[in-house]
C-alpha cells in the first residue's frame, strides 16, 4: 500500500468526505419537500387522472353511446347504457358507470373514444372511505370533482 | 428545617455533598425532567437534522416547526395497545424495559451539570457511571430472550457481545484520561467533578493534553460510545433492514417508548462522559485566559442573550407566515413559544440565576454536540457487519487506546524516567 | 368472516417449549420485512449468525398476469405488462411491443424507436436509482435513498409529461409510440443528463469510497461468471462476474446499434463489482441518452397498424435488456385478436435463485446486502 | 448443425425451420435431452434463456415444451420444442443448467407437466396444497381453489 492511500485510511479521508457530503446538504435550499396540499405538485396537460364526460360547448351530449370504450377497456368496467331516439334513429345515452376501483388509467378508453368525449383529467385525488363510491356514474362523470384549496 | 433547607442554597456543594435530603429529592427530579425534556427535544432535532440533510423537511405540521412532534408521538405511543408475544416469558418481558430505564436514568446521578449542579459527587464517579451504563446491556439481552422470538434473540444476542466488547476500548481511554488528572497535582481522581476542575486547573481541556493523545483518547471513546449506545453506524442489534427492530420488534406502545427514552437517555450519559473527561464539562470557553470581572460578566450574559436570540427568531418566522385561517393555530403557537423563550432568557440574565444558569448551559452545549455527531453519523455512514464490528473493537479500538494509555503513562512520568536513565 | 380466528389456536404451543429447544435456528425472513424488497420470504437455517441453509418461497405477489394476457386482446394487454416489474414499467412495455410487432411484422418509424430508446434509458436510469437507494439502505445508509429517489422523480416527471403517468406507464403501443415528444421534451431531458453526472459522483463520494460500504460488499455474494451461465442470470449480476454480454449489443434492437456505448464489466464478481457496474451503467445511459436527443429524426413515431391487432398465427421470442437482466417475451398467436400464450422471461425470477448459492455460508447481513445487489422485483418474481 | 443432428438422431429430429428470423428445432420428447446436451455442449449454445410450455388441449399431444438456448459465441437464439401428453414425463435439464430449478418448477406448478430427474419438483408460485394448473386452458381466469381459499384465508371468496 501506498504512504498516500495508508495515511489517507489513518486520518479518515474516506469517512469525512462523506460526512462532508451530508453536512452540505443541510442547507434549507437543497430540500425538495413538496408540501401537499399547501403545494400542489405541476401534473403535466398528459396526465392520466380522474376520468370525465366532456359536453359540446351548448351543453348537449357529445357522448354517442357508440361504446368503443367498453370494447377498448382491458377491465371491462365501463357500463353505458342509451335508448334509440324515435325520430332521429340515433342511439342517445342514458347511463355511464365507471369504476374506478378497478381502473388502471391505461388510457384505451381515452384513445378509442370516436367524438373525444371521454377524457382523463389532471386532477389525482381520488380517495375514497368506501368502495361504494369508487363507481362513478354520468353525473359525476360530467360534474367532475370539486376540489377543495388549500393555500400556504 | 426550614433554615437548613435554605441554607444550601449558601453553600458550594452538589446536595449530596451537603447530606440534604429535601435538596436531592429536587435534583433528582429536576434531572429526570430535564432529561425527559432533552430526550424529547432531541428526538426533534435528530430528525429535523436528518431530514435536512435527507433534503427533507422533516416535522412540521404539529407544533411551530414540528416542535411537539414528539409529544403528539409520545400520547400516540401511550395510547396503543400493550401487545406481548403468546410465548413471551411474562414478568420478564414486562421488566426488561424498566430495568434498561432505570439503569440509563441511574447513570446520571454523579454527572456534573455545574460545579453544584450534580446530584451528588462520589469519588469514584467515573467508575460508578460506566458500570451502571454497562448494567443496561442486561435488559437488553432480558427483552431478546423473554420475547421468545428469533429476531429479539439475534438483536440481544448481538447487543451483548459488543457492549461487552466496547466496554473495554471505552474504560481504557478512560484511563488515559484520568491519569491527566494527576498531572498538576500529582494524585488523580476518578470524581467526576474532581476531573473538571483538575481541567481547570491546568489551564487546558483534555482533549488537548500531550496533542495529540488526548485528541485519539477522546476519538477512541466517541467511537466506542457510539457502539456502546447501538446507534449507527454501529446499530447491529437494532438493525432495521436485517432484525427488523432487533430486541425491540415484540414491543409497541408505552414498552417501545420507554426503550426509546433509555436509548436517548443513554446517549446523553455517555456524551457527558465525554463532555466531563475532555471537554472541560461546565466549563465556559477559556475560564483562565479571558478572566476578570468584566468577562465574567459577558459570558454569564450569553445562555440568557441566546435564548432571547431564538425567540426572537421565533418571533421573526411568525412576522412572516401568511395571514390564513389554516395556518393561525402554527402562528399563535409559534409566537407564544417564541415569547416564552424570550420570558425565559430574560430570567436567565437576572444576576443570581445566571451564574448558576451559565454552567448547565455550557455543559449541554457541549454534550448536543455529541449529539450532533451522533445524528450525523447516522446519516452518512453504512452499518458494520457483525465480524466486522468484532473486528473493530478488539483489533483496532483496543489496541489504540491501550497504546494511549502506555503513552500517556510515559509522558507523565518522563522526567522520571529521564532521572533513572541518565544517574 | 367466521367468528372463530383462523390461525392456529394457542393450547397447540406446549407450555414452556421454545424454538430455543433446537441447535439451528429456522428464521423466517419475510414475507413482511423491510429489506426483502416486497413480500420475498427467504427461509434461513442459522447457526448463531451464519447460514447454513436458506430456501426462497416466493409467490405472495402472483397474479397470473400470463393467464390474463390469455384473456385480452393484444392492445389491452397492454397495460398490464407495466405491472410486471413496475419500476421499469417502460422497458417491459417496450419488449412486449417488440414481440408483438415481430408477429406482426411491422417495423417502427425511425423517430419512434429513437424515442423508445431515450425513454427506456431513462427507464433504465430510474430503475437503478431506485436500486441505488434501496441497496444502500439493506447496508444501513439512509441517506443515499433520498437523494436517489430526488433525483428519480425528475425522471418520472419526464414521464409523467410524455405519457401521463408515473409508474406505471402505458408509455408504448403495438406499432410505435402513442405520443410524440411533448415540447421542451429534449431540453428537459438534457437539463436532466447534465443534472445527473454530478450526482452520481456525489453518490460515489457518499458509498463508493467509504470503508464500511466496502468492507460489507466486498468479497459478499461473490458468483463466478461459469456459475452465472449456470444459473441463467443475466443483466448486472452477469456483468459483475465479468462476462460482457448485453442483449443491446449482442441482438441490438430499437437500433440500439446507432449508438456508442461501453458495457462495464466487473472482475470479481461480488456486491461491490455490481454496485460499480450498475453506476457506471447509469453513466452509460446518459450517454446513450444525449445520443439519441442528437440524432433524433423527424418523422411519424408510429407505424400504420390496423385499429384490431390480429397478428397472423405463429410465434416469436424477443428479448431487451431491461434493467435487471434480460427480458424476453415469448408470444404465440393463433390469429385472433387475443394472444394464445404469453410467456415472459422474468430476469429477477431467474436471477433470485442464486440467492442460496451466493448466501450460504455467510451471515444474516450478507444475505440483506444480497438480496440487494440482486436487484430484484418481487411483481417480475411471482407475476 | 441441423445435418449433424439430423445424423445423430434421425427421426427423431421432426423440423428444422426459420420463422420471423428466428430458429427453432421440433424434436421428438425421447431425444430433447440429448438434443439440448448436444447444443450445449458441441455447437456452443452454452446459455439457457428460458423453458415454458403451451397448451394446445386440442391436439393429440396437448403440450408443448419449448426451451430457449442462445450462443454468446455466435450470438444465436434457437429454439427447442416438442410434444407431450400430460402423463408424459419430461426429461429435466437441471443437470445441464442450475438454473433451469425454477424455470422446470413453474412449468410444473402452471402446467402439471412432471419432470424426470428434477430435484426438488413442487409447486412455486401457486400454494402447495392448490387444486389445478392455471395456465392450462381448460382452468378458467376466476377459477379458483374455493376449498383452499375457505381453509387457508379464512374467506368464503378470493374474487
Amino acid at each position: 500500500m501506498k504512504v498516500g492511500e495508508l495515511l489517507k485510511k489513518i486520518f479518515l479521508v474516506d469517512l469525512f468526505k462523506g460526512l462532508a457530503v451530508t453536512f452540505r446538504h443541510q442547507h434549507p435550499e437543497h430540500v425538495v419537500t413538496e408540501q401537499y396540499p399547501l403545494e400542489r405538485p405541476k401534473i403535466a396537460p398528459r396526465f392520466r387522472g380522474m376520468p370525465r364526460l366532456l359536453k359540446n360547448p351548448d351543453g348537449s351530449d357529445r357522448c354517442t353511446a357508440c361504446g368503443a370504450c367498453v370494447l377498448a377497456c382491458p377491465e371491462d368496467l365501463i357500463k353505458v347504457g342509451s335508448v334509440r331516439d324515435e325520430k332521429t334513429k340515433k342511439k342517445v345515452l342514458t347511463t355511464f358507470d365507471f369504476d374506478l376501483g378497478r381502473c388502471l388509467f391505461c388510457g384505451l378508453c381515452e384513445e378509442a373514444c370516436p367524438p373525444e368525449c371521454l377524457d382523463f383529467t389532471t386532477e389525482f385525488e381520488m380517495g375514497l372511505y368506501s368502495r361504494e363510491g369508487t363507481v362513478l356514474n354520468r353525473q359525476q362523470l360530467e360534474d367532475g370533482v370539486q376540489r377543495k384549496e388549500f393555500k400556504k | 428545617m426550614i433554615q437548613s433547607f435554605l441554607s444550601y442554597l449558601h453553600s458550594n456543594v452538589t446536595p449530596g455533598e451537603a447530606g440534604s435530603l429535601p435538596w436531592v429529592v429536587i435534583y433528582v427530579l429536576l434531572v429526570f425532567l430535564g432529561i425527559s425534556v432533552g430526550v424529547i427535544f432531541m428526538n426533534w432535532f435528530e430528525r429535523k437534522v436528518m431530514a435536512h440533510m435527507q433534503v427533507r423537511l422533516g416535522p412540521m405540521r404539529v407544533g411551530p416547526m414540528g416542535l411537539l412532534q414528539p409529544v403528539a408521538d409520545a400520547i400516540k405511543l401511550l395510547l396503543k395497545e400493550d401487545l406481548a408475544p403468546t410465548g413471551a416469558d411474562k414478568l420478564v418481558f414486562w421488566f426488561a424495559p424498566i430495568w434498561v430505564v432505570m439503569t440509563a436514568f441511574c447513570s446520571f446521578i454523579v454527572v456534573p451539570f455545574g460545579r453544584t449542579h450534580a446530584i451528588t459527587d462520589m469519588n469514584i464517579g467515573v467508575l460508578f457511571m460506566l458500570g451502571v451504563s454497562s448494567l443496561g446491556v442486561l435488559g437488553v439481552i432480558m427483552a431478546g430472550w423473554a420475547s421468545n422470538s428469533a429476531y429479539p434473540l439475534l438483536g440481544s444476542l448481538r447487543s451483548g457481545a459488543q457492549m461487552v466488547s466496547y466496554e473495554i476500548a471505552m474504560g481504557m481511554s478512560v484511563i488515559s484520561a484520568i491519569m491527566m488528572t494527576s498531572m498538576a497535582t500529582g494524585t488523580g481522581t476518578l470524581s467526576m467533578i474532581g476531573i473538571v476542575q483538575a481541567q481547570l486547573q491546568q489551564h487546558r481541556w483534555f482533549v488537548f493534553s500531550f496533542f495529540p493523545l488526548g485528541l485519539i483518547a477522546m476519538g477512541v471513546f466517541s467511537i466506542a460510545m457510539v457502539a456502546e449506545t447501538n446507534r449507527a453506524p454501529f446499530d447491529l442489534p437494532e438493525a432495521e433492514s436485517e432484525l427488523v427492530a432487533g430486541f425491540m420488534t415484540e414491543y409497541s406502545g408505552f414498552r417501545w417508548s420507554l426503550f426509546f427514552l433509555a436509548e436517548y437517555t443513554a446517549m446523553f450519559g455517555v456524551s457527558s462522559i465525554a463532555t466531563t473527561l475532555w471537554l472541560g464539562g461546565w466549563l465556559r470557553p477559556f475560564p483562565n485566559l479571558l478572566a476578570g470581572p468584566n468577562w465574567e460578566l459577558a459570558f454569564s450574559l450569553v445562555p440568557g442573550l441566546s435564548v432571547i436570540v431564538l425567540g426572537a427568531l421565533c418571533l421573526f418566522r411568525y412576522t412572516r407566515m401568511p395571514r390564513i385561517r389554516e395556518m393561525r393555530p402554527e402562528a399563535v403557537g409559534l409566537a407564544v413559544f417564541g415569547a416564552m423563550l424570550g420570558l425565559l432568557g430574560l430570567v436567565q440574565l437576572l444576576p443570581g440565576v445566571r451564574e448558576r444558569v451559565q454552567d448547565i448551559f455550557w455543559f449541554t452545549l457541549k454534550v448536543f454536540f455529541f449529539m450532533y455527531l451522533y445524528v450525523w453519523y447516522r446519516t452518512t455512514f453504512p452499518r458494520y457487519r457483525f465480524d466486522q464490528l468484532m473486528k473493530i473493537g478488539w483489533k483496532v479500538l483496543l489496541p489504540i487506546s491501550i497504546g494511549v494509555v502506555i503513552a500517556t503513562a510515559l509522558i507523565a512520568v518522563r522526567q522520571e524516567l529521564f532521572a533513572l536513565v541518565w544517574r | 368472516m367466521k367468528d372463530e380466528p383462523f390461525y392456529e389456536p394457542l393450547e397447540e404451543v406446549e407450555p414452556g417449549h421454545t424454538f430455543l429447544d433446537s441447535t439451528e435456528l429456522t428464521l423466517n425472513m419475510g414475507p413482511q420485512h423491510p429489506s426483502t424488497h416486497g413480500v420475498l420470504r427467504v427461509v434461513l437455517k442459522l447457526d448463531g449468525e451464519k447460514v447454513n441453509g436458506l430456501e426462497c418461497i416466493i409467490g405472495y405477489l402472483h397474479r397470473g398476469i400470463e393467464k390474463i394476457a390469455e384473456n385480452r386482446t393484444w392492445v389491452q394487454f397492454g397495460p398490464f405488462v407495466d405491472r410486471f416489474d413496475y419500476t421499469a414499467a417502460v422497458s417491459n412495455s417496450l419488449g412486449y411491443c417488440l414481440a408483438v410487432e415481430k408477429l406482426l411484422q411491422v417495423e417502427v418509424p425511425k423517430r419512434g424507436q429513437y424515442l423508445r430508446v431515450i425513454l427506456t434509458e431513462l427507464c433504465r436510469l430510474a430503475s437503478h436509482q431506485l436500486w441505488l437507494g434501496t441497496h444502500v439502505l439493506d447496508i444501513g445508509a439512509v441517506t443515499p435513498l433520498f437523494y436517489a429517489f430526488r433525483d428519480r422523480e425528475t425522471i418520472l416527471n419526464i414521464f409523467e409529461g410524455y405519457c401521463g403517468a408515473r409508474l406505471t406507464n402505458h408509455a408504448f403501443r403495438i406499432g410505435g409510440c402513442r405520443w410524440d415528444a411533448y415540447e421542451g421534451f429534449s431540453q428537459e431531458v438534457t437539463k436532466v443528463c447534465n443534472d445527473l453526472m454530478p450526482k452520481i459522483d456525489e453518490y460515489a463520494d457518499l458509498i463508493t469510497g467509504n470503508r464500511i460500504w466496502k468492507q460489507r460488499t466486498k468479497g459478499v455474494g461473490r458468483i463466478s461468471g461459469e456459475d452465472c451461465i449456470a444459473y441463467a442470470i443475466t443483466g448486472p449480476v452477469l456483468r459483475g462476474s465479468g462476462v460482457r454480454w448485453d442483449v443491446r449489443k449482442a441482438q441490438p434492437y430499437c437500433s440500439y446499434g446507432d449508438f456508442e456505448f461501453d458495457i462495464p464489466i466487473g472482475a470479481a464478481g461480488d456486491t461491490f463489482d455490481r454496485y460499480l457496474v450498475r453506476l457506471e451503467e447509469m453513466r452509460q445511459s446518459i450517454r446513450i441518452i444525449r445520443q439519441a436527443l442528437e440524432g433524433l429524426p423527424e418523422g411519424p413515431v408510429i407505424a400504420r397498424v390496423p385499429k384490431v391487432i390480429k397478428p397472423p398465427a405463429g410465434e416469436a421470442y424477443c428479448a431487451i435488456e431491461a434493467p435487471k437482466g434480460e427480458l424476453g417475451y415469448f408470444v404465440v398467436s393463433d390469429g385472433t385478436a387475443q394472444p394464445y400464450r404469453v410467456r415472459v422471461r422474468p430476469p429477477s425470477f431467474i436471477n433470485l435463485q442464486a440467492l442460496e448459492k451466493m448466501a450460504k455460508g455467510g451471515l444474516v447481513a450478507d444475505v440483506v446486502a444480497i438480496i440487494g445487489t440482486l436487484d430484484i422485483v418481487l411483481g417480475e418474481v411471482d407475476r | 448443425m441441423v445435418e449433424e443432428l439430423k445424423q445423430v438422431h434421425g427421426e427423431a429430429i421432426l423440423k428444422a425451420e426459420s420463422y420471423l428470423g428466428q430458429n427453432y428445432l421440433v424434436v421428438d420428447r425421447s431425444v430433447c435431452h440429448q438434443v439440448i446436451e448436444r447444443l450445449r455442449n458441441q455447437f456452443g449454445y452454452t446459455s439457457l434463456t428460458d423453458i415454458s410450455a403451451v397448451h394446445y388441449p386440442k391436439d393429440e399431444l396437448p403440450f408443448e415444451m419449448f426451451w430457449i438456448l442462445y450462443s454468446m459465441a455466435k450470438e444465436d437464439r434457437v429454439r427447442i420444442k416438442t410434444r407431450f401428453a400430460e402423463a408424459d414425463e419430461v426429461p429435466s435439464i437441471t443437470d445441464l443448467w442450475v438454473g433451469a430449478n425454477w424455470l422446470e418448477r413453474e412449468v410444473y406448478d402452471m402446467f402439471g407437466l412432471r419432470f424426470a430427474g428434477h430435484p426438488d419438483l413442487r409447486r412455486i408460485l401457486m400454494p402447495d396444497e392448490w387444486t389445478g394448473h392455471p395456465l392450462r386452458k381448460d382452468y378458467g381466469a376466476e377459477q379458483q381453489d374455493q376449498a383452499w381459499v375457505q381453509k387457508n384465508l379464512g374467506i368464503e371468496s378470493g374474487q
